[in-house]
């Protein structure tokens, strides 16, 4: 495939670019593949590269039932940050982190990873004992992680109020540097390339309606809209929808799905520099390269897969965005709308073999799931090869719910994202 | 004169009635009614703004919500700014000021229209192939870059003075459009009693009648029935008509959200009056008549000032009285363009030309054209147009291609037909269905109550439109048991059936991949991107739309959407609905955030919540925290005093003579019903079946995972109740918890619970003088330790008036805990508060309470634990009943990595250097030395200094704590590691004697 | 023998509102959350002198008492002449539970042909008198604190909540009574 | 913003006054003590997470306060049924939507004309 560049796109703006290839193409599925993953989100996407990049394995197919990076990949706010409080999740996020710084070259793909801050907000001294603890764990991990004063935040963060009148006014904050967003679209879309350029078939408008299994019980294949598709290894990276997949090979999942939205506002000039979330007002806000401002905050409260949610969660949100930001009261919301994230007891995600042979998952990521993406796929990936977890994935298991040994970060922090 | 292209006698305005505006600086002189577009139009400024990506000057497109390049700004002072408003729809009033915006240093000469010179380097998605290397200059050089470029407007800087609204609102019937079709549905309603709404986003009611004079109804002329209509329905009692209000959500189950802009149209609004209201409408069924949005032609350069819809200028025209050139040209696909030109030739304005695609237009229209002199030039193309600032030009060839011929014009409209709009049916999940024959979405299968009428369901014929509408209007409230007492029936008229339009690139648009023919102006998406988009693989129409942001622009693809589907479609071979529409999401405009937020702000963002004696403490100096949605009192610093004098001298005169805390904030539940006590020994882990009346004892609660949940102190008031009181935080949610198990798991018991925690103001007295402070205060009750040991309770009388008088204290000192009907709190506070102050106490507040009950090794759930902590880890396991055969909990302790050795334990920590104090949240390590990653086993819970050990102390959480008490362990600060030795929990006291003092 | 404490009350004093919906602070009261099961009920209402409303969203007064239907075993009875309802609902003699409740509470009027609409600016029920008639009742939210409304006339609601959240209701009502209307 | 209707309150109230408790019909066992690992897993943690007809617990929190079932459609939001407490899943094959779209139609009218 040939190269992007600032010169390909000089040579091309020439002739009406009028030479560029397909990013990916649309084959036909085959019989069999070594590996099947289902869902072409970031994640599944990713996994596939992976597999083909640095496990050798290119005779994979990557289901995806609508259209690729259409799910929480093309629904998210794209924040980016790996200052978790336990060592497991500090260990995938910052490895994805890393992977993040360099994405782009590494996809030949201009993923817009920017590394603008991610500031979270503390507003009392619970959350500062939290915040600290996670600053101190993060340290001793090797994970930027700063304090800042309320000035300090305001100085990094111009349109924040710091009054001491606000109704919960801010006694300091936890800024992460290296946190930031991406563009999501340009992640599913980068990966796509780079897989399908090393032989991956990615598969859209093609829903699994099965998962066949082999009279040992181990898995061997799928059976989709287009038709019955073998593989001795499958991967449910199906981000909203992994109850249902895995229902299909008969093994209940601790996961409940939430409707999530969001809503960008009209586009303006840069006026907001950072990510800046806040768990005690319930919001997060950046601004994106287009102008626009982009808002979201937690889920609606019952089980849904209808991908869309309640007025009042949007209302809520904004009165906690126009309290951080009260110069914002007079901008507009331009587009909302909604995703589906499953959500595990302990917030903290699945990526893990299943009971059944050959059947992997990759789930539970909640709200927070585009962060992780390289890092996830790469350790997925890893996963599937090797038929065992990375050491990093490995606390994430399915198991843990059945010993009690949880990765709890909801429960120590009450952070979402 | 108000604009040199007003034509007299033209328009509805009175020309009386006059106001003055600034656009960048520039005064002009409006009449009432205008908008800041048909202003500006009268006076011949057709250039307004830039486009998003190439600068590119733009225009005026239409007359309406639908505006994709006419953006301005809009201030009335430093704090009311507004970016990105359509100059359409905003309402000129006196001394307004207006700027355009993206662009510098002036519109006619905007430094960044150099951008549309290098348009050919900045394809669709070109961003993604470049700006890679070197990989530093990303963050420092392209991306600020990138950044600068985008957005339109600029943010308001500062605070919005400005008051918003909000109504929840019921209907039977509401009506989404107030043209012809809402309007009949409307009547036909509110003539059977029921309940109706009808909102509609323009200033007055009319719709498509504010173009088209050549409606009548009943006779009458169309836009004069409809106010009268809409006065008429004003004067019902059961309607409520709303203008300028815009219905821009359909959620679940007929909720639909209005945004009602009520004074942003006036120059001096009454401050009383909000400047939008949201309506939160529940309605029984919906009535949707939102009408269609006229399509553009996508030809090369459509996008000059100049050019516009037909119908924009038909209402510029009829409505506003300014005509929007003198020398107009019409290209179009679709015959209700040519009433433009009728219009305006009659107004007598030159029509150039009328140029239309189509080899045989409407015959009506042919005719009418032919005998108004006006040139129609069938089965051509506008290929290409001509003009700078403004359009002089368009050159036009024959289908198919042939020589062009330039033609003057100073403005040019199109018509590529009508979309109906069918946002609202959308929003409401219902599916639409595309009508291969007039290439148009329409309703299709409903999933809500609703029912669309008119032309956004694709009637056409304005007599259908209303015979559709009227029986609307009847059969919807028919649902909600209203009926017609006789059929309403209304006659309409008017001038031109129509037919024609197209979808997607026009011949003037040409197969050429350089060729600029814009299909959504605002995001400078041409046809060619959508050609590219296609041909690098590009093949769901959301890949397209993201790939081109065609349609993410302001006006969210009301224009751009079919066009882009259309070329998508027939690039790729395929049918339109083959490629698939994509979703239409709320809001269907803009809603500013200050409307959705409305009441939400400041003091009314969240209740804030004080206790019963706030205004005392506040009186005596306490400094307040936020404690969820509670204020509770921080420390009572004295003159010269910072914090940590405060606080120390509140724990040292606690411990040597006695405190007062206001403790209101508690959770209490009163649990009361025979079975009450066996309720309890299901919810706590500890028996309750053995306090007796009068006994108080600390219990623990767990969630079914076996981690603690919520602790505190429950007094046995008589055999059937208990006073439960909660932690501060955990009020609410253990009551729900409480409720959840008695009515779901154990409904068989008798035991009812109600939340007390605001019926009693609760006053901490604790002290070795205690005692003596409270004693002449209280009534009826022997306070003498025999008589009243610790953890007990009693009924009696303080300052005369009832309290629950509790013994028991959190301080490890004498205490109690005096429980008073929360009115009485204020008084009752004050005469504690004067005797200690004058036996030498002092109130304290949290943090001094934090302290104290750390010297004693308390613990506070949510602080020393964290929702990942078992009562043996927290050394409370002496609380949990042994014998006990079930209370929740039970089996979640039991798992397998809750019973594991080397869990993490709650034990002391004494720094080596006691004048260190540790950080709450520190973290803590065998081995100091290690390399990064550092193996953590525990961390810091609670940290102080205190004054009464004269030492630093700690609380921590640490793997297998208990077993390393007497070792020493690392805490690594960034500047330096603190050493400490892990210790037991009680640091004061040791041997607990001053509790029974 | 110390002297008798005295009242403060939450919103004292507080009044405002617009023309079309005046808001007031209701005189102290006695009220009690009353809970008892179906064969209590005539015990009950024997010795509160009026019949326990048994269907959802109504009330019954007498004489300045007033029984509110809360949840199917749950009522908030209010007194606004002080008596003594614990002693009262106690000499039943029938299994149920009583907790006072007189100062969790305060209650706020609002009265005036816009009092519904104001009531509107934060509550999501239909108040119009078809669905909320005069003695309707219902615990549920204005906004983000949770009231029980009680309708005592046309024109006229009884907003009961939790004294803390007095201020943040009283605001909320003012504001909303201000866009109802003069 | 959902519609439900509360069994208790016999009236369809704004979601606002409610809150979802989760799944319905998951019995707390009587024999805790005895439960394997496994079973308590399957009891606490793991949920069939249906996409389509669901049983669900919800409150009338701001209502009448009492915890009720219902039966709801996750795809389309849609409520079936809701009933009371401790009653019996109820009949798959009976179940309506309780605020169904009871769409009318011209052609609907028309037909019951005839």
């Amino acid at each position: 495939m040939r190269k992007y560049s600032v010169f390909a796109v000089a040579r091309e703006a020439m002739r009406g670019h009028r030479g560029w290839e397909a990013q990916w193409t649309s084959p036909e599925p085959r019989k069999e593949y070594d590996v099947i993953i289902i869902g072409a989100g970031g994640h599944g996407l990713g996994t596939a590269y992976y597999l083909a990049k640095e496990h050798g394995i290119t005779n994979i197919a990557v289901l995806e039932k609508g259209w690729l990076g259409g799910g929480n990949t093309g629904r998210n706010t794209t924040i980016i940050r790996s200052n978790y409080l336990y060592d497991e999740s500090a260990g995938i996020y910052d490895h994805a982190l890393k992977l993040w710084d360099g994405l782009s070259q590494d996809l030949n793909y201009n993923v817009m990873y920017s590394a603008r801050g991610v500031m979270m907000l503390s507003h009392n001294i619970h959350d500062q004992q939290v915040f600290k603890r996670h600053i101190h764990a993060n340290r001793l991990n090797g994970i930027d992680n700063e304090w800042l004063t309320p000035e300090q935040a305001k100085e990094f963060c111009p349109p924040l109020d710091i009054s001491r009148t606000a109704r919960y006014p801010i006694n300091g904050a936890a800024l992460q540097r290296r946190g930031g967003t991406a563009r999501h679209d340009a992640v599913a879309w980068g990966y796509a390339r780079a897989a399908a350029d090393r032989g991956v078939h990615i598969i859209q408008n093609c829903e699994v309606t099965g998962i066949r299994r082999n009279p040992d019980g181990s898995v061997a294949g799928v059976d989709t809209n287009r038709g019955q598709i073998n593989a001795k290894k499958v991967g449910v990276v199906a981000a909203g929808h992994t109850s249902v997949l895995m229902e299909m090979a008969g093994v209940r999942m601790p996961l409940v799905s939430y409707p999530l939205q969001a809503l960008v506002s009209e586009p303006i000039k840069p006026i907001f520099p950072c990510v800046v979330m806040s768990n005690t007002v319930h919001a997060y806000i950046s601004q994106s390269d287009k102008g626009e401002l982009v808002i979201g905050a937690g889920t609606d409260q019952y089980s849904s897969y209808s991908q869309t949610g309640g007025l009042q969660i949007i209302t809520h949100t904004l009165d906690a965005i126009c309290e951080l930001f009260p110069i914002f009261r007079r901008m507009k919301m331009m587009r909302s709308w909604g995703g589906i994230v499953d959500v595990t007891p302990d917030r903290s995600p699945i990526l893990a073999k299943t009971p059944v042979s050959g059947l992997y998952v990759n789930c539970g990521w909640g709200t927070g799931g585009f962060k992780a993406t390289p890092g996830s796929a790469n350790v997925f990936a890893h996963t599937i090869a090797n038929d065992a977890p990375h050491k990093i994935n490995a606390p994430f298991t399915l198991e843990r719910f059945r010993s009690g040994r949880l990765i709890d970060e909801a429960a120590a922090a009450a952070v979402a994202h | 004169m108000s604009g040199a292209n007003r034509i007299p006698g033209a328009g509805r305005l009175t020309p009386a009635k006059t106001a003055r505006f600034f656009f960048d600086g520039k005064s002009f002189a409006a009449l009432e009614g205008d908008t800041v577009a048909s202003v500006l139009l009268a006076n011949g400024v057709h250039l307004v703004g830039r486009s998003f990506k190439y600068h590119r000057p733009r225009g005026i497109v239409s007359a309406g919500a639908e505006e994709p390049n006419a953006l301005i700004g809009v201030e009335r002072d430093a704090a009311r700014k507004q970016p990105n408003v359509r100059a359409t729809v905003q309402d000129v009033f006196d001394g307004m000021k207006v700027i355009s915006q993206n662009r510098w240093p002036s519109l006619a000469f905007d430094v960044g229209a150099v951008n549309n010179l290098l348009a050919p380097f900045f394809a669709a998605g070109f961003y993604y192939k470049t700006f890679m290397w070197p990989k530093q200059a990303w963050k420092h050089v392209y991306e600020p870059q990138i950044r600068a470029a985008a957005g339109l407007g600029v943010s308001p800087t500062e605070d919005d003075t400005d008051h918003y609204s909000s109504r929840y609102a019921h209907c039977d019937v509401l009506v989404i459009g107030a043209g012809v079709a809402g309007l009949s549905a409307a009547l036909a309603a509110a003539k059977t009693g029921a309940r109706v709404i009808i909102c509609d986003e323009q200033p007055e009611v009319g719709g498509a009648l504010h173009y088209d004079k050549s409606v009548t109804i009943d006779g009458q002329d169309g836009y004069a029935w409809a106010q009268a209509t809409a006065a008429n329905l004003a004067k019902m009692d059961n309607v409520t008509v709303l203008p300028r209000t815009t219905a821009f959500g359909y959620y679940a189950q007929n909720f639909v959200g209005l945004n009602e802009r009520v004074t942003e149209h006036l120059a001096k609004p009454d401050k009383k009056l909000p400047r939008e209201r949201l309506w939160q409408v529940r309605a029984k069924r919906v009535i949707i008549a939102t009408g269609a949005i006229e399509r553009h032609m996508v030809f090369a350069n459509n996008d000059r000032p100049g050019i516009m819809l037909a119908s924009a200028a038909r209402t510029f025209l009829n409505h506003f009285g300014v005509a929007v050139g003198k020398k107009v040209g019409v290209y179009t696909a679709n015959d209700s363009a040519y009433e433009a030109a009728f219009d305006l030739k009659r107004a007598g304005i030159t029509i150039a030309a009328i140029v239309d695609s189509r080899e045989q237009p409407g015959e009506a229209v042919l005719a009418e054209a032919r005998s108004l002199g006006i040139d129609v030039l069938a089965g051509h193309a506008v290929v290409d147009t001509g003009g700078k600032l403004r359009v002089s030009s368009m050159s036009v060839a024959r289908n198919g291609g042939g020589g062009a011929r330039k033609i003057a014009i100073d403005a040019l409209l199109m018509s590529a037909g009508w979309t109906p709009s069918v946002h609202m049916f959308s929003q409401s999940r219902g599916k639409v269905a595309y009508d291969a024959e007039t290439q148009r979405f329409l309703p299709g299968t409903y999933a809500q109550d609703c029912l669309s009428v008119g032309a956004c369901n694709g009637t056409n014929d304005l007599q259908a439109t209303i015979e559709e509408s009227l029986a609307a209007g009847e059969l919807m409230s028919n649902a909600s048991g209203f009926t017609a007492s006789q059929k309403l029936a209304l006659q309409g008229a008017n001038a031109f059936a129509w037919t024609g339009g197209m979808a997607g690139a026009a011949e003037g648009a040409g197969p050429d991949t350089t060729v600029k023919a814009f299909i959504d102006f605002q995001n400078d998406v041409c046809a060619k991107d959508i050609r590219l988009a296609v041909r690098e693989g590009m093949h769901s129409i959301e890949h397209i739309k993201r790939f081109t942001t065609n349609g993410m622009a302001t006006d969210q693809g009301k224009l751009s959407n079919i066009h882009g589907l259309a070329i998508a479609a027939e690039t790729l071979g395929r049918e339109i609905p083959k490629v698939g529409l994509t979703t239409f999401r709320a809001p269907y405009t803009p809603v500013t955030f200050g409307t959705l937020i409305n009441h939400s702000r400041g003091e009314l963002f969240d209740p804030t919540r004080k206790t019963p004696m706030h205004a005392l403490e506040e009186a005596q100096g306490a400094v307040f925290e936020d404690v969820g949605q509670w204020k509770r009192a921080w420390y009572y610093p004295r003159a010269g005093e910072d914090m940590h004098q405060a606080v120390n001298r509140e724990c040292k005169t606690v411990r040597d003579v006695a405190g007062i805390f206001d403790a209101s904030t508690l959770g209490k539940i009163e649990v009361v019903g025979p079975d009450a006590a066996e309720f309890l020994n299901l919810i706590y882990t500890n028996s309750w079946d053995t306090l007796k009346p009068g006994r108080c004892r600390y219990g623990i609660m767990l969630r079914e995972d076996g981690f603690v949940y919520d602790d505190g102190v429950v007094g046995r008031m008589a055999e059937d109740r208990f006073h439960v009181t909660t932690t501060t935080g955990g009020a609410a949610r253990v009551m729900n918890h409480m409720e959840d198990y008695l009515q779901t798991e154990f409904p068989h018991l008798n035991v009812w619970l109600t939340s007390a925690t605001e019926q009693w103001a609760v006053i901490a007295v604790q002290g070795p003088k205690a005692r003596e402070i409270i004693e002449p205060l209280v009534e009826g009750i022997d306070l003498s330790n025999e008589a009243f040991p610790h953890m007990s309770v009693r009924e009696g009388k303080v300052c005369g008036v009832p309290t629950r008088l509790f013994r028991m204290s959190f301080t490890g000192e004498t205490g109690f805990e005096v429980n008073v009907p929360a009115d009485f709190g204020p008084a009752v506070w004050a005469a504690i508060s004067e005797r200690t102050e004058a036996l030498g106490g002092c109130a304290y507040g949290t943090e001094a309470m934090h302290i104290l009950r750390a010297e004693k090794g308390y613990i506070i759930v949510g602080q020393d634990t964290d929702g990942t902590v078992t009562p043996d880890d927290a050394s409370l396991g002496w609380a949990v009943g042994k014998k006990k055969a079930d209370f929740v909990g039970i089996r979640g302790l039991r798992r397998p990595d809750l019973v594991a050795d080397g869990r993490k334990q709650l034990v002391g920590l004494l720094t080596k250097d006691p004048a260190v104090v540790l950080e709450e949240g520190a973290q803590i390590v065998a081995n100091p030395n290690q390399p990064l990653p550092m193996t953590m086993i525990g961390h810091v819970t609670s940290a102080y200094w205190s004054e009464n050990c004269g030492r630093s102390i700690a609380l921590a959480l640490v793997a297998g704590g208990k077993a390393k008490i007497g070792q020493t362990l690392y805490v690594p600060m960034p500047d330096k590691t603190i050493a400490v030795e892990v210790s037991d929990m009680v640091f004061f006291d040791k041997e607990g004697g001053r509790i029974n003092g | 023998m110390a002297d008798l404490a005295t009242r403060t009350l939450p919103l004292s004093g507080f009044h405002g509102g617009s023309g079309a919906a005046a808001l007031s602070v209701a005189s102290p009261a006695t009220r009690i959350s009353l809970r008892a099961k179906p064969d209590a009920v005539a015990a009950l209402s024997g010795v509160l002198g009026l019949s326990l409303p048994t269907k959802a969203k109504t009330s019954a007064s007498s004489n300045g008492r007033y029984a509110l239907w809360l949840g199917p075993d749950e009522w908030l009875v209010i007194d606004e002449n002080e008596a003594d309802l614990m002693a009262a609902v106690a000499s039943g003699n029938v299994l149920h539970s009583a907790t006072d409740i007189s100062h969790r509470n305060t209650a706020i009027i609002v009265k005036g042909r816009g009092a519904a609409v104001a009531i509107n600016g934060g509550c999501p029920q239909d108040l119009s008198l078809a669905a909320f008639p005069v003695g309707a009742c219902s615990r549920t939210v204005l906004a983000k604190a949770e009231i029980v409304l009680l309708r005592t006339a046309e024109d006229t609601f009884r907003v009961e909540c939790w004294r803390s959240f007095s201020p943040y209701v009283s605001t909320l009502l003012a504001e909303a009574a201000e866009d109802a209307g003069n | 913003m959902l519609l439900i209707y509360c069994p208790y309150c016999e009236e369809e109230r704004s979601e606002l006054e409610f809150r979802q408790a989760g799944d319905a019909h998951i019995a707390r066992p009587t024999n805790m003590t005895e439960m394997t690992d496994e079973d308590f897993e399957a009891f606490f943690f793991l949920r069939d997470n249906v996409k389509g007809l669901t049983f669900e617990r919800w409150r009338h929190l701001n209502g009448c306060g009492r915890f009720f079932n219902a039966a709801r459609d996750t795809v389309s939001d849609k409520f079936l049924t809701t009933y009371k407490a401790g009653l019996p899943r109820p009949d798959l094959s009976t179940l309506r939507p309780a605020t169904e779209a009871t769409v009318e139609t011209y052609e609907a009218t028309e037909s019951n004309a005839k």
